[in-house]
This record gives structure tokens, C-alpha cells and sequence, in this order.
């Protein structure tokens, strides 16, 4: 019978606290595609990290020893993601990313039972870093966080980028006041920016760089220019590029009936995390319909065929596991009175990662 | 008899100023053994500073302190307590939390030493808690022993306080307004108490109740504004023009 | 014998049964959670230590904690790749012994905790909470932002390290080598403040001006707590590194000093057994309910603040009665 | 670098500063004069941050906003002091410790209840939109000028209220002696909740002035209160004087270490690691700083001691 | 009447220690309350003042039932406390001390000033430096500063210098020829025998007699004071 559960999934994210709605908005994306595909196959057992790696180690714990879960999935930040993910995958259980990528992961640390599917960490840096050349840029100022993402960030920013460096900050984590750093820009003689600076930190960058009056275009991944986040923004965001993997224009059918239903469920646009938390689980989906998961062997080799529709378009997955994907080129426009985002351009086209070559699978 | 007699406490033209107020001007003066060497004066004249330094809680500005004839002017006051100085303070100044017992048994443990062992029950050590008791029982407070300080009234404090400073079994007590508190009864027998403890005990005390001033002191000093304005035995001071001015006003007939 | 004293023996006993149980109906997880509690519990003991009897209000004993953690997540990390933690001027590499890690936690969360100790003790009251929280969010932003050890994103200990004669993979012999440590801490903590140094130590903490008037320096009584203290706190800090598989950042943040404070309030401060209920009742309620509600932090929060208000003394205090004080 | 750039810089320590100063002036009432352990503060200030932007965007004036986000602090403040903080008062620090964090979870959970899990929009207001012009060529933000001036006007208000008037003396009477200032006739329950509420308030202010400039989030608060508790520590704790100083100068050495620290340690090492380790030691500057301070004055730069420093 | 106690009891916890206490001050009066250490004298004092609670009996002040009325009421009403232990604001300078919880009446600054005048000297100091009999006046004058109708001396003359204590006794001289009514505790019976009208003996937290001073005769001394 339909009752009973083949497939259990166990979703490890945050819903409360700081970084609340990233968590929220993969939920919802996931919950979106099991309600669409109609499906009883899956069971999903969803958890709160609280943003704190011990939280998702031990929720790990209760879902493999105690609920047995098949799959893991969920976990949105990068520090999280290395808390539990090395230690499952070895254990025999599948984790699927929707949402960190970090290189430690992608590499050397690879293996058999990890997917990611949303993109490894420096992807949309580096989409940027090539989209800097083709605008014509050759001076760039760079700042991100002192931590390991936001290194990746501008490590994968200078991988593409050809032109000279105007300066390279790090910032403290959870800096809220950047007036030195906007004089430092200032001052530079830089004739672009590009950030990477998630959450609130984005969000108080950008209104004091609009508001210093300084008109040196920025460049940032998605991160900052996304749906959950545009709003609080405003206007100070108005016409930034931005790099990302998916947008809600993008023309493709999966990705229309995605956005359409997303907002009947759900009373808002989707973001960038919603789509993830869509195919995670529509990439699950396929692999459940082609295999049983008593087969480990198959099941792996369904999910690698990733057959599925992904709202991003064409989809698939590198040797290491990681997606090879096209990275858009975003600007910020406003739309009805909603500062959205609109497809410019194309930044890296069937883009992998640097890392897939150390990855010995 | 004195000139043979080795001072127990000597201090040596000591000043200390806070700010605009010159709380100790070149103050000297000394205790022999089996003797009680009264310090008064008024309100603020610098008494309490005085033992605080003698004590080694301030440090002098100048001068030195000389205790059974070694210097120990830079000596921490947990030094100098080692080596036989008790005081008591002019505010009780106990664990309040704990019983009169405990307080006093801390003290004969500091006393004993050994407050880096880290396994033998305390509360069990039949030596401190018989030492502690007898040293409750010589100020009348063994019925009070398992009575927390905290519950214990402001006289009561004042008792503990002193039987603490015994405990020490110090060479010389510093004892600053012992009487403050007590009732005319607990006063006369503190009196008492003193005047039998001094002939094994030293006594420095300070103490604004001139009964009982008059009758222990073998000396006398007087200090006013910082300054020792006079110093002898109780007779010379109570017949003293200026020591009636400063401190025991005209109209008393302190006797 | 006293009511605190049946609560703690309850607890004490009600622990190893439970995992016991857990463990013949194969609830790993359970065991896990069990083992949890005693770790934090652990540390809990160990701020309590300073915290509850010496007065040493630290907000920054996550810097123990992590330390003990990152010995035993570099010494397993160069264990596992065979590398070299230093080469200059000595070679020295990693090792998978818990014994040798604990013994070097513990001996480097002293050395810290001498330094950290003599400058901050100089301090009191406020003053000393915000001074050791410098000290910890130093160690945390260093931790943070330095790359050889995963920085933000921490280090894995991918096997366990090893214990003559454990199999410490299995989670009851796991649990079973924690609890015993965790008696052997409590018995020691018991000892020590029943004895003469325990005596300065409640002593100083009360009224440290008297301490000195009898004799007894307090800043070498309280240095010395604090010392042990962070010693207890680094060896539960490993062995939370060994149950996660992982250490990171967040082992060191300011977060981490608020809940081993808060196990220790929560218990009841000054209480043996404490901290250990604290943290017992903390794990259970961040566990369970958050499976009941996405706004389980909420609730957590009026739990809290429910207890604070009603029960004086904390958990212990509300069943065990008062203190003795003979 | 350039003098001009350099004056900027320092100029920009300054107004961090005097901005830790104004989040800090809050908890430097409540905290420092009367003496109550608020972990809360921060979540006061978060909720300051919330009533403005909801107002701000409802209303379409921020000086409304700053209205709201200052009564709905106050509003807070006086019911967790009423409800929660005036049964701790005869209590051990550690219990307000347990119970303001308690009160953490909720306030941060509540917002996100009320407001959503997205962060909220909140724009300086239009007649501070932009920069001018200063002595030399010097171009600044002119909300950033706002918010020097507000945080002095408070720091002097302030300043004024605890050092000058009879509330200001029985507040820190209550905080001696709280039974005494009874027994002499003053009804000290309600002076607290006033000035926890007034301390509320400022919270408010702050969160509302800095909300505009910042991100208003879940989770603000919390970077706010740890920064507030070091400025008042290095300060001397009931000191207004302190606190401002002690603010000025975590501004100072946070900026300038950000600034100057990396290109410091290109003198003599390669680039990518310089700029490593200066930010590494930048980000923990104020620490180092906040604990060289009290091992050399163990009660702050200014103990309080009377009138002169209060 | 102006104060009017009966069969007053109290606690501490779960300790009681008055067992029931009477007492009466009429306006203009002087009342000594006595007794020996730990007897109830300054727990009765505490209990009429709100500071403690009171369990049983009845306090009532100015005609007003006060045994319920939170402490800041009754002062308001007229109670002036001087405690036992000063109980300085540590944290004031002298002035500030004395006017912080000042009202108005004709006790103002300056008289407080001549009654003491090293308050004035040392106006802009910490309380907390002061010398503990400095502390003592302070509490004298912050006291009189509100102005009460029943001034409450417990032990007020504790730690001074024979002088001022001299000149204490001759405000309260004055002050009981102005009509000031006063409840006092005092060790040094000779002064309070001197200027009180009434006294009230306490013993085991029970009033075990009381009349006027001329009938307290050296062998009721000897019975419960010890002297
Ligand atoms: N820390 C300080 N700062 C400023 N002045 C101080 C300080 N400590 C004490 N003083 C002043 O020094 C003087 C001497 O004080 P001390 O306590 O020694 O007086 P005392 O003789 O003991 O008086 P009493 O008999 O009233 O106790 C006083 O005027 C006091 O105000
Ligand atoms: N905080 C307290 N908790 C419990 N018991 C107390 C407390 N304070 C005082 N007591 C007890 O109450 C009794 C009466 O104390 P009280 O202070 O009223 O005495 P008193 O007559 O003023 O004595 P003294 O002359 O020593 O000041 C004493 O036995 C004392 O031990
Ligand atoms: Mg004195
Ligand atoms: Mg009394």
C-alpha cells in the first residue's frame, strides 16, 4: 500500500533564530515539489539546527540511529554542512545538499554518498570574477568575511578575473558598520566592487554604500540581491549584477509551474533558496522512482543521472558530485513596485568546479 | 621596668594622605608587651586608616612599621597576620553566610595553616572546631555557635568579630572600636575581658567609650587631624587642656 | 544525609540505568543524548567549581572548553593523515590516545587558565565576567579566521580516539568511560571543597577582605580554583569534541560560556550535582521540544524564565532543599 | 594613504563610537547605574529597530518610526521590569543573568513571530538621505552626522539626569541600598521602572537611529550587546563619561585596526597573508584592548567616585 | 498618640523573634527603647518602618493603620530612620547623601551643616571614604533632612567621639524642647535616662516593662539591662 513510507528523508535546517528564512524557504521549496509530484514514497522528518553544529550533529544522530533515515538534507550553512556530512556519508547515508558547497567537500574530502545540488562555494563568485572581464572591469576592490566561505568567495572571484586588484578586504563576521571600508573603496581608484557579505551584513553594506554617494558599480553574488532579502534593501540595490544559478524569469516550463505554484502555496515570490529546496527534492524524487534504496549501489547511480526537471534548466552533475549548471547574470530591477531580479546575461556557461580534478571517487 | 622591653609594634613617623585630607601626619608611637596602648581622638582623625596600615590594607606614604622588631612595612597583610597581628574592624566584617562556628574555625584554620589541602574534611577536623569553640566561649557567643552571622544581631557581630581575631592567637591585637554595639552589659563584660587578656596579649585598641578607655589603657595617644597631639599615661591625658578640647569636650566629666 | 545529597544519588544512579536501558533496546541515539548531558554536565561541574564556590563569575570558560576540544580534534587530525602538528623546533605529531589528549587538554587549559587567571583576577564583580569574555572572544575570532584548522567550519574527528580497553566507537562504552570520569570529577570536587581549601575558597568568595585579615591570601586560593576549574572544563570540552566527531569555533563562542552558566544556574549554583541537572533538563528541553514546535525557542524561553522566577536556587534548590550551613 | 583619508578614517572611528556609545546608553542606565545584569538589552533594542521600520513603512515618516520604536521599547522594558525583573532585584546577578537570557529567546522568537522571518526595510530618513561637505575637501554621511549628534545630546542628557538631579541620586542610592532609599520615603519600585523604562528607550532610539543604517533582523541585538557591555566596562562602570570614552575609543581602535593592520603587516610579509592575520587581530582588537585596560585599571578608565564622573 | 504599637510579632524566614511588643510614643515625647543584645530592639524598629514584616499585632502611626504599608508610605507619613549600621549610599558624595531623599521642612542643609560641620567639609566625598563616625552624622542628618514627625534613632551614637556624641545629645535636647518626638536605642543609658520621658524594656523579643524613666530603678537595671 501507499501508506507505507519507502523512502525516509531527514531534513536538518534552520528555522529559528538569525538565519531563520534561508532554512524556511528550502523547507518550503521541498515540501513544494514532494505536494506536487503527489508523492506518498516519502517520508520527511524535518529538524531545527538552530544554526549551531552541534544541534546538527546530534539531530544527524536521532535521524540515522534512531529514525533510519535513507537520506539527509537540508543543512544550509557551510560550518554545519563539515559538522555532519563527512561523518554520514561514511556511515552508508546519502546527503544531498541545498544549499552549502564547501570546497573542502568538493575535493580531497569528496565521496560517493555526498550530492550537492545547488553549487559548490566559489561557483557564483567565480561567475562574477568572469563577468568583471567581459564588462570590461580592471580594477577590482574585493571584500568579504574573515572565514573560510568568505575566502572561497574571493579566491573564487580571482580565479576568473583577469584585471588588477584595487584592494582585498576581510571583514569581521557580523561587522555591521562598514564606513572604513566604503572610504577605503572611496579611495582606491577602483572602477568596480564586488562583495560577498550573506544575511545582515549585506543588507547594512549596501544601504551605507548608497548612502556615501560613491557611484562605483558592485558586483555580489546572489546572496544579497535575492528574494527573502531584496526588500530590505531597497532601492539601494537598484541595478546591481548579481550572479546566481536560477531566477525567477528564467523561461523554463519546471521553473514557470515552479514560481506559479510556489506563490499559490506559499503568498510570496520564491527565492533563490526555495528553488534548491524544489530540485533537492525533485532530484530525490527521480532517483526514488528509478531505484530502491535498499540497493545503495542503483540508488547512487540515480541520483548521479539526475534526471529530473530542474527549474534552473539544464542540469548535471560533475564527477565530484557537484552540479555542472550555467551561473546567470542578474540585475536588480523593480517590478509592479517589488524590486526583483531579471536574467542580464549568461556568466559562466556548463560551469563545474576547480575542485572536482583533486576529487578521487 | 619599660626601657628593657622590646616594643611589639612599633611605628615610625607614618603619613598617608587621601587627596586634600592628611589622614596619618607623622605618626609614631608603640606597644609593649603587657600593655594596652589606647588610641583616640575624633571622628575621622585618622584612627582607622592608622590600623589599616598597621594591618597592611594601605599602604603608607611614609614611614615605617616596625613589627616585634622587624621591618614590615611592605608586607602583605596576610604576612603580617602570619606573623602574630590580629585586628578586628571598626564594621563587622564576617562570612555572613555561614555560622558563627565556620567563621570562626576558618580563622583558626588560617591560623594552622594548610588551606592548599585538598582532601581531608574540614568540617569534621575535631582540632579546628574545638579551638573555634573555646574561642566563641571567651566571648560569650558558644549558645550562637550554628546561628549564621547574617542572622546574628549587631552586637552578636561585634562579638564574633573579636572571637575570630583571637582565634589567630595573635602576638598583638589591633582592635578598632570593640565596644561600638555593645550594650552596657556586653561592654562592661568586654572590659573585663580585655583587661585580663592584655597581660598575655598586647593590645592596640582604639575606641571612642572613655570608661573603658580610662580604665585598660597603661598609655595613651591622641590623635587629631592625622597628628599624635598627645601621648602618656590615662592621667596626663585626662588633665590634658587640648585633648579635653578636640575630643572629650569641656563638659565631660569622662571618669 | 541531606535531601540534596538523595537528589544527587538518584541522578547519579538513574543515569547509567537509563543508558543501560537504551542500550539493550539499541537506541544508540539515546545513549548519545544520555552522553551528551554528562559532558556538558561535566563542564557545567567544572565552572561551577569557580563559579559556585570560588565566586568566579566567568563568562569565558568556552575558551577551556574549545581548547580541550581542538587538542583533541588536531591531535586526531594529524593522527589521521599522519602529518606533524609542529616540525620547528621539535617535531611533535598527532595522536589518537585520549589518555595523552586529555593529559594534554587539561595541562594546556591550566597554563591558559594560570594566565588568563592572573590578569583577570586582579578584576571582581563585572568587571572579571567581561574580562574573561575578552579573553574567550579572542581565542574565538582567532579561531575563527585561522585557516589551518578549518577556521569557521571546524574539524572533524572522523574515528574516535582511543582508550585502552574501551571500544570507544560504541556509544555505551562511550558513555560508560564519561560517567565514570564524571564520578572521579565529582568525588574530587567533593573533596576538595570540604577540605581546608575549599573552606578559603568559600571563604574568599563571601568576603575576601576577611580572608585576609585572618591570614589567608585570596588571590592564590581563588588563581588555584580557577586553575582546576578550567581543567575540568577542557577535559569535558575533548570528550565533546570525541561524542560530536567534530570541533569548531562555536565550542569557543560566547554562546558556549552562556549555557555552561547557564547549567549551572539553572542546577542551582554552589550545588555539587548541580550543574549536572542543569544540563540534564537543558538537553532534554532543547531536544524535545523543538520537535514539538518551530517556535520552540519561545517556549524554551519562558521554561527559563518560569524556573528563575519561581524556583530560588535553581532545580536543586526547588527539590533539594537549602544549603547546610553548620 | 593619503592625511585626507586618514582624517576620514579617524572620523570614522569617531562616529562608530559615538554610535556604540548611543547603544550602549541604554544598558550604561540600567546596567551601570543600576546595576542590573540586562542580557535583554539587546532585544529591546531589536525591538526599538522593528516598531520603527513597521511604523517608518506603514506611515511613510521616520520620525514617527523613532517615536514607535522608542514607546515600544519603553513599553517592553516596563513590562519586563514590572513582570519579571522587580522579583530578582533581592536576588543573587546570576538569577537576572538566567532570566534576561531567557527573556532573549523570547523576544527574538516573538519578533520573528510577529514580523516574519524576512528582515525589514528601514531607510534613513529623506532630510539626512546623502553626504555634505566638511572643512577640506571631506565629503560625510549627513544621517552619520545625525547620529554624533543624537549620541551626544543623550550622552549629555544623561550625563546631566545621573550626575544632577534627585532622580539621578536615588536612582544610585537604590542601587547601594534599595531598602534604606525606601525607608526614607522614596518609592524606589516605581523609580526603577521608570528608569528601566527610560533605559528601554534609549534602547529604542538606538536601535531605531542604527536600524536605519544597518539591518533589521532577528538577531541585531545580540553583536549590540556584547559591544555595549565592553564600553561600559572600559569605561568604569556608572560612569557617563567612561562610557563615551570608553565607546570613542573601541570606535577608534576598531576602525583603525581594520584599516591599518592589514597594510601594517604587508611591511613584512606577503600580501595575502598580511591581510589574514590583520584581520584576524583587527577583529579582535577591542578585546585585547578591553582586557589591557582593566589589568591596568581594574575598575575602568573612570571609576565612578562621585559627582565629577558620574 | 503618635505611634502606637501593640503585641507586635515578627520573623525573619522562618525565624520568629518578636513575640510581641507594645509601645507608645505620643507627640512631643521622648521613647527609649532598651534591652540586651539580640533582644528585638532593632527588629522592632525594622518592623515598624515596613523593613520587616509584620506578623501580628498592630502598628499604627499618626492615626494611619501602617503594620501593611510599604515602607516609603510610613516615611512619608513622618518616619525618620537613623539605622543601626549607618547604611551610608555608598555610592553618593555627603551631599547628595543628605539630599536625596530630603523634604521640606525645617530641617534644610544648613542647619544640618552647624549641627555637623564636617558634612560641609567634606561635602563633595564618597560616603563610602568617610570615617565611620562621619558616616555616623550623616545618617543623623540625612535623617533629619526629611523632616519626620517621629525621628528613629537606632544606636545613633554609636562610633563617636565623646564631643559629638555630647553635642548629639544636646540637638536632641533641642529637639525635644521644639516638640520633636523621638524613638531611640542607645547604649549609654545615662544620656538616654537623662533626656527620655519613657522607656520600653525588651527582653526574648517581648516587652517585659515599661513606664516612665524615674521609675526604671537600678535594680530593674540590673534585671535586664546587666548593669
Ligand atoms: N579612600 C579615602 N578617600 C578620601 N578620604 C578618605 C578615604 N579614606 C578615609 N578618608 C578620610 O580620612 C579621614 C580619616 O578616616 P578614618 O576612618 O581613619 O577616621 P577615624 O579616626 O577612624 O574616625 P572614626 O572614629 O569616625 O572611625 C576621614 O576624614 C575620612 O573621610
Ligand atoms: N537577618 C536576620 N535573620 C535571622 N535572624 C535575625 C536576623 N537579624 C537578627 N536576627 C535575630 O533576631 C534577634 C533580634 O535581633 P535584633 O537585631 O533586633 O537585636 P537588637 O536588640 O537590636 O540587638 P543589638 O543590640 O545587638 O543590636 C536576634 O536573636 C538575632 O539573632
Ligand atoms: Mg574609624
Ligand atoms: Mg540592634
Amino acid at each position: 500500500t501507499t501508506a507505507q513510507a519507502e523512502l525516509k528523508v531527514g531534513m536538518i535546517t534552520t528555522l529559528s533564530g538569525g538565519g531563520a528564512g534561508l532554512g524556511v524557504d528550502v523547507r518550503d521549496g521541498f515540501q513544494l515539489a514532494l505536494k506536487m509530484a503527489g508523492d506518498q514514497q516519502i517520508e520527511l522528518l524535518i529538524e531545527d539546527d538552530a544554526r549551531k553544529p552541534e544541534n546538527a550533529v546530534k539531530i544527524a544522530d536521532k535521524f540515522i540511529s534512531s529514525d533510519k533515515v535513507d537520506v539527509l538534507t537540508g543543512i544550509i550553512w557551510s560550518n554545519l554542512a563539515m559538522a555532519v556530512v563527512p561523518k554520514a556519508v561514511r556511515g552508508g547515508t546519502f546527503y544531498i545538499s541545498p544549499n552549502a558547497g564547501p570546497s573542502a567537500l568538493a575535493g580531497k574530502g569528496c565521496h560517493e554518498n555526498y550530492f550537492n545540488a545547488a553549487w559548490q562555494n566559489d561557483n557564483l563568485h567565480e561567475a562574477m570574477g568572469n563577468y568583471a572581464n567581459e564588462a570590461g572591469y580592471t580594477k577590482s576592490f574585493i571584500l568579504a568575511p574573515n572565514y573560510p566561505a568568505g575566502k572561497d568567495a574571493l579566491t573564487g572571484y580571482k580565479r576568473f578575473y583577469k584585471g588588477e586588484s584595487a584592494g582585498e578586504i576581510y571583514t569581521k563576521l557580523g561587522q555591521t558598520d562598514y564606513a572604513a571600508e566604503i572610504a577605503q573603496i572611496k579611495n582606491s581608484g577602483a572602477d568596480s566592487v564586488f562583495f560577498f557579505l550573506p544575511g545582515g551584513m549585506g543588507i547594512s553594506f549596501m544601504k551605507q554604500y548608497a548612502q556615501s554617494g560613491i557611484d562605483i558599480p558592485v558586483l555580489g553574488p546572489a546572496f544579497s540581491f535575492d528574494q527573502g532579502i531584496l526588500a530590505a534593501v531597497g532601492d539601494a540595490a537598484l541595478g546591481v549584477k548579481n550572479s546566481s544559478q536560477w531566477s525567477k524569469d528564467l523561461t523554463n516550463p519546471a521553473n514557470k509551474a515552479f514560481v506559479e505554484a510556489f506563490v499559490e502555496e506559499y503568498d510570496r515570490l520564491p527565492s533563490l533558496y526555495a528553488s534548491q529546496g524544489f530540485d533537492t527534492a525533485n532530484l530525490i524524487l527521480s532517483a526514488a522512482a528509478k531505484a530502491d534504496i535498499s540497493d545503495k549501489a542503483a540508488f547512487r547511480e540515480a541520483l548521479r543521472a539526475a534526471d529530473f526537471e530542474s527549474v534552473r534548466g539544464d542540469f548535471k552533475f560533475g564527477p565530484n558530485q557537484h552540479p555542472i549548471q550555467n551561473i546567470y547574470v542578474r540585475e536588480v530591477i523593480k517590478e509592479n513596485g517589488v524590486l526583483t531580479n531579471k536574467i542580464v546575461s549568461i556568466g559562466l556557461e556548463n560551469h563545474g568546479d576547480a575542485y572536482a580534478v583533486d576529487c578521487k571517487m | 621596668m619599660t626601657d628593657a622591653m622590646e616594643p611589639i609594634l612599633q611605628i615610625n613617623h607614618l603619613s598617608k594622605r587621601f587627596g586634600a585630607v592628611q589622614a596619618s601626619d607623622d605618626v609614631s608611637l608603640t606597644v609593649l608587651p603587657g600593655r594596652l596602648h589606647a588610641l583616640i581622638g575624633p571622628n575621622g582623625a585618622g584612627k582607622s586608616t592608622l590600623i589599616s596600615q598597621i594591618s597592611g590594607f594601605l599602604m603608607p606614604d611614609a614611614g615605617q612599621i616596625f613589627l616585634k622588631g622587624r621591618d614590615v612595612t611592605h608586607l602583605s597583610a596576610e604576612r603580617r597576620v602570619h606573623m602574630g597581628l590580629g585586628r578586628s574592624f571598626q564594621v563587622s566584617n564576617l562570612l555572613l553566610e555561614w555560622s558563627a562556628r565556620r567563621n570562626v574555625m576558618l580563622a583558626v584554620q588560617a591560623r594552622r595553616g594548610g588551606s592548599f589541602r585538598f582532601f581531608k574534611n574540614v568540617w569534621k577536623d575535631a582540632e579546628l572546631r574545638a579551638a573555634a569553640e573555646a574561642a566563641l566561649q571567651k566571648v560569650g557567643l558558644q549558645d550562637r555557635a550554628d546561628i549564621r552571622a547574617m542572622e546574628l544581631s549587631h552586637g552578636e557581630r561585634r562579638q564574633l568579630e573579636f572571637a575570630c581575631a583571637l582565634a589567630l592567637e595573635p602576638a598583638i591585637l589591633v582592635l578598632d572600636e570593640p565596644m561600638a554595639g555593645l550594650g552596657p552589659e556586653g561592654t562592661a563584660e568586654m572590659t573585663a575581658f580585655l583587661e585580663e587578656l592584655k597581660h598575655s596579649i598586647p593590645i592596640l585598641l582604639v575606641e571612642h567609650d572613655m570608661d573603658a578607655v580610662f580604665r585598660l589603657a597603661d598609655e595613651i595617644s591622641v590623635l587629631v587631624y592625622g597628628r599624635i597631639i598627645a601621648s602618656g599615661p590615662p592621667e596626663t591625658i585626662r588633665q590634658s587642656v587640648a585633648v579635653q578640647e578636640a575630643y572629650l569636650g569641656s563638659s565631660s566629666d569622662a571618669a | 544525609m541531606t535531601r540534596e545529597f538523595w537528589v544527587s544519588v538518584v541522578v547519579l544512579v538513574g543515569l547509567p540505568v537509563a543508558a543501560f536501558i537504551a542500550h539493550i533496546t539499541g537506541e544508540t541515539y539515546i545513549i548519545n543524548l544520555l552522553t551528551r548531558m554528562i559532558v556538558l554536565g561535566l563542564a557545567g561541574i567544572g565552572l561551577n567549581f569557580a563559579l559556585g564556590y570560588g565566586g568566579m563569575v566567568s563568562f569565558g570558560h568556552a575558551a577551556f572548553f574549545g581548547l580541550g576540544a581542538y587538542v583533541a580534534g588536531i591531535a586526531a587530525f594529524h593522527a589521521f593523515d599522519d602529518s606533524l602538528i609542529v616540525s620547528m623546533p621539535f617535531e611533535l605529531g598527532g595522536t589518537n590516545q585520549m589518555l595523552l589528549i586529555w593529559l594534554i587538554a587539561i595541562f594546556l587549559a591550566a597554563v591558559l587558565a594560570f594566565l588568563i587567571g592572573l590578569i583577570s583576577l586582579r578584576t571582581s564583580g563585572v568587571y572579571f565576567i567581561m574580562i574573561t569574555l575578552a579573553f574567550a572572544q579572542m581565542l574565538y575570532y582567532f579561531a575563527i579566521s585561522w585557516p589551518a584548522y578549518g577556521g569557521e567550519d571546524g574539524l572533524s574527528i572522523y574515528l574516535r580516539n582511543e582508550f585502552p580497553g574501551v571500544q570507544t566507537d560504541k556509544a555505551f562504552s562511550f558513555f560508560l568511560l564519561c560517567f565514570a570520569i564524571l564520578l572521579l570529577v565529582l568525588l574530587l570536587c567533593w573533596r576538595f571543597i570540604n577540605a581546608r581549601f575549599g573552606a578559603a575558597l568559600q571563604g574568599a568568595r563571601m568576603n575576601a577582605l576577611r580572608l585576609s585579615s585572618i591570614g589567608i591570601a585570596p588571590f592564590p586560593v581563588k588563581l588555584t580554583a580557577f586553575v582546576i576549574s578550567a581543567m575540568i572544563v577542557a577535559l569535558a570540552g575533548a570528550l565533546y569534541g570525541e561524542l560530536n566527531g567534530f570541533v569548531s569555533p562555536s565550542n569557543l563562542s560566547w554562546h558556549m560560556s552562556g549555557e555552561l552558566i547557564i547549567f549551572v544556574i539553572l542546577g542551582g549554583v554552589g550545588r555539587l550535582v548541580g550543574p549536572l541537572i542543569g544540563a540534564i533538563v537543558f538537553v532534554l528541553l532543547e531536544t524535545y521540544l523543538g520537535g514539538l514546535t518551530d517556535r520552540w525557542q519561545f517556549f524554551l524561553g519562558l521554561i527559563l524564565l518560569a524556573t528563575v522566577l519561581f524556583a530560588n536556587g535553581g532545580i536543586m534548590g526547588l527539590i533539594g532543599g537549602r544549603t547546610r550551613h553548620d | 594613504m593619503s592625511t585626507l583619508l586618514i582624517a576620514e578614517q579617524v572620523l570614522n572611528g569617531l562616529q562608530l563610537g559615538v554610535t556604540l556609545f548611543l547603544m550602549a546608553a541604554g544598558l550604561t542606565l540600567v546596567f551601570g547605574v543600576m546595576g542590573l545584569i540586562n542580557l535583554a538589552h539587546g532585544s529591546l533594542y531589536m525591538i526599538g529597530a522593528f516598531c520603527c521600520a513597521f511604523v517608518s513603512v506603514e506611515t511613510g515618516s521616520f520620525l514617527l518610526g523613532l517615536v514607535a520604536g522608542m514607546a515600544g521599547a519603553a513599553i517592553a522594558g516596563a513590562v519586563l521590569e514590572v513582570v519579571v525583573m522587580q522579583r530578582l532585584y533581592a536576588r543573587d546577578h546570576l538569577d537576572q543573568v538566567l532570566a534576561t537570557f531567557a527573556l532573549i529567546l523570547i523576544a527574538s522568537e516573538g519578533t520573528r513571530w510577529v514580523f516574519g522571518d524576512v528582515p525589514l526595510f528601514l531607510d534613513v530618513p529623506q532630510a539626512f538621505a546623502g553626504t555634505v561637505e566638511l572643512v577640506g575637501g571631506l565629503t560625510y554621511s549627513k544621517y552619520r552626522l545625525l547620529i554624533i549628534f543624537v549620541g551626544l545630546v543623550v550622552a549629555l542628557g544623561l550625563y546631566w539626569l545621573i550626575a544632577r538631579t534627585r532622580l539621578g541620586m536615588r536612582i544610585r542610592a537604590g542601587e547601594s541600598d534599595r531598602e534604606m532609599i525606601a525607608a526614607l520615603g522614596v518609592n524606589i519600585r516605581l523609580v526603577y521602572t521608570i528608569v528601566f523604562a527610560l533605559g528601554a528607550a534609549l534602547a529604542g532610539l538606538a536601535g531605531s537611529m542604527v536600524g536605519a543604517l544597518s539591518s533589521v533582523q532577528v538577531g541585531m541585538g545580540e553583536p549590540v550587546l556584547i559591544l555595549a557591555f565592553v564600553v561600559i566596562v572600559i569605561g568604569g562602570i556608572g560612569s557617563i563619561k567612561g562610557a563615551l570614552i570608553g565607546a570613542v575609543l573601541v570606535g577608534l581602535v576598531d576602525t583603525l585596526g581594520r584599516v591599518f593592520l592589514p597594510s601594517f603587516f604587508q611591511l613584512f610579509m606577503n600580501s595575502s597573508d598580511a591581510t589574514t592575520i590583520g584581520s584576524s587581530l583587527a577583529s579582535m582588537a577591542i578585546y585585547v584592548v578591553m582586557a589591557i585596560v582593566l589589568a591596568v585599571r581594574p575598575q575602568g578608565l573612570f571609576p565612578a567616585t562621585g559627582t565629577s564622573s558620574a | 498618640m503618635l505611634l502606637d504599637v501593640k503585641n507586635l510579632t515578627s520573623h525573619y524566614g522562618a525565624t520568629q523573634v518578636l513575640f510581641g511588643v507594645d509601645l507608645s510614643v505620643e507627640e512631643g515625647q521622648i521613647v527609649a527603647l532598651m534591652g540586651r543584645n539580640g533582644m528585638g530592639k532593632s527588629t522592632s524598629i525594622r518592623a515598624i518602618c515596613g523593613l520587616n514584616p509584620v506578623s501580628s499585632g498592630q502598628v499604627s502611626f499618626v492615626g494611619t493603620d501602617i503594620s501593611d504599608l510599604p515602607s516609603y508610605k510610613s516615611a512619608r507619613l513622618g518616619l525618620g530612620l537613623v539605622p543601626e549600621g549607618r547604611r551610608c549610599f555608598a555610592n553618593l558624595s555627603v551631599s547628595e547623601n543628605l539630599v536625596a531623599t530630603a523634604r521640606s521642612g525645617p530641617w534644610t542643609l544648613e542647619k544640618i551643616h552647624a549641627l555637623f560641620p564636617i558634612l560641609k567639609e567634606r561635602a563633595s566625598q564618597m560616603a563610602n571614604t568617610l570615617s565611620g563616625g562621619e558616616q555616623q552624622m550623616l545618617a543623623i542628618g540625612r535623617a533629619l533632612m526629611t523632616n519626620p514627625r517621629l525621628l528613629i534613632l537606632d544606636e545613633a551614637t554609636e562610633g563617636l567621639a565623646p564631643v559629638i556624641r555630647n553635642q548629639i545629645w544636646a540637638a536632641l535636647k533641642t529637639l525635644k524642647d521644639q516638640g520633636q518626638a523621638i524613638l531611640l536605642v542607645d547604649k549609654s543609658l545615662r544620656e538616654v535616662m537623662e533626656i527620655a520621658q519613657r522607656c520600653c524594656i525588651l527582653e526574648k523579643g517581648q516587652s517585659v516593662w515599661s513606664g516612665p524613666v524615674s521609675e526604671l530603678t537600678p535594680d530593674l537595671q540590673q534585671r535586664f539591662l546587666g548593669v
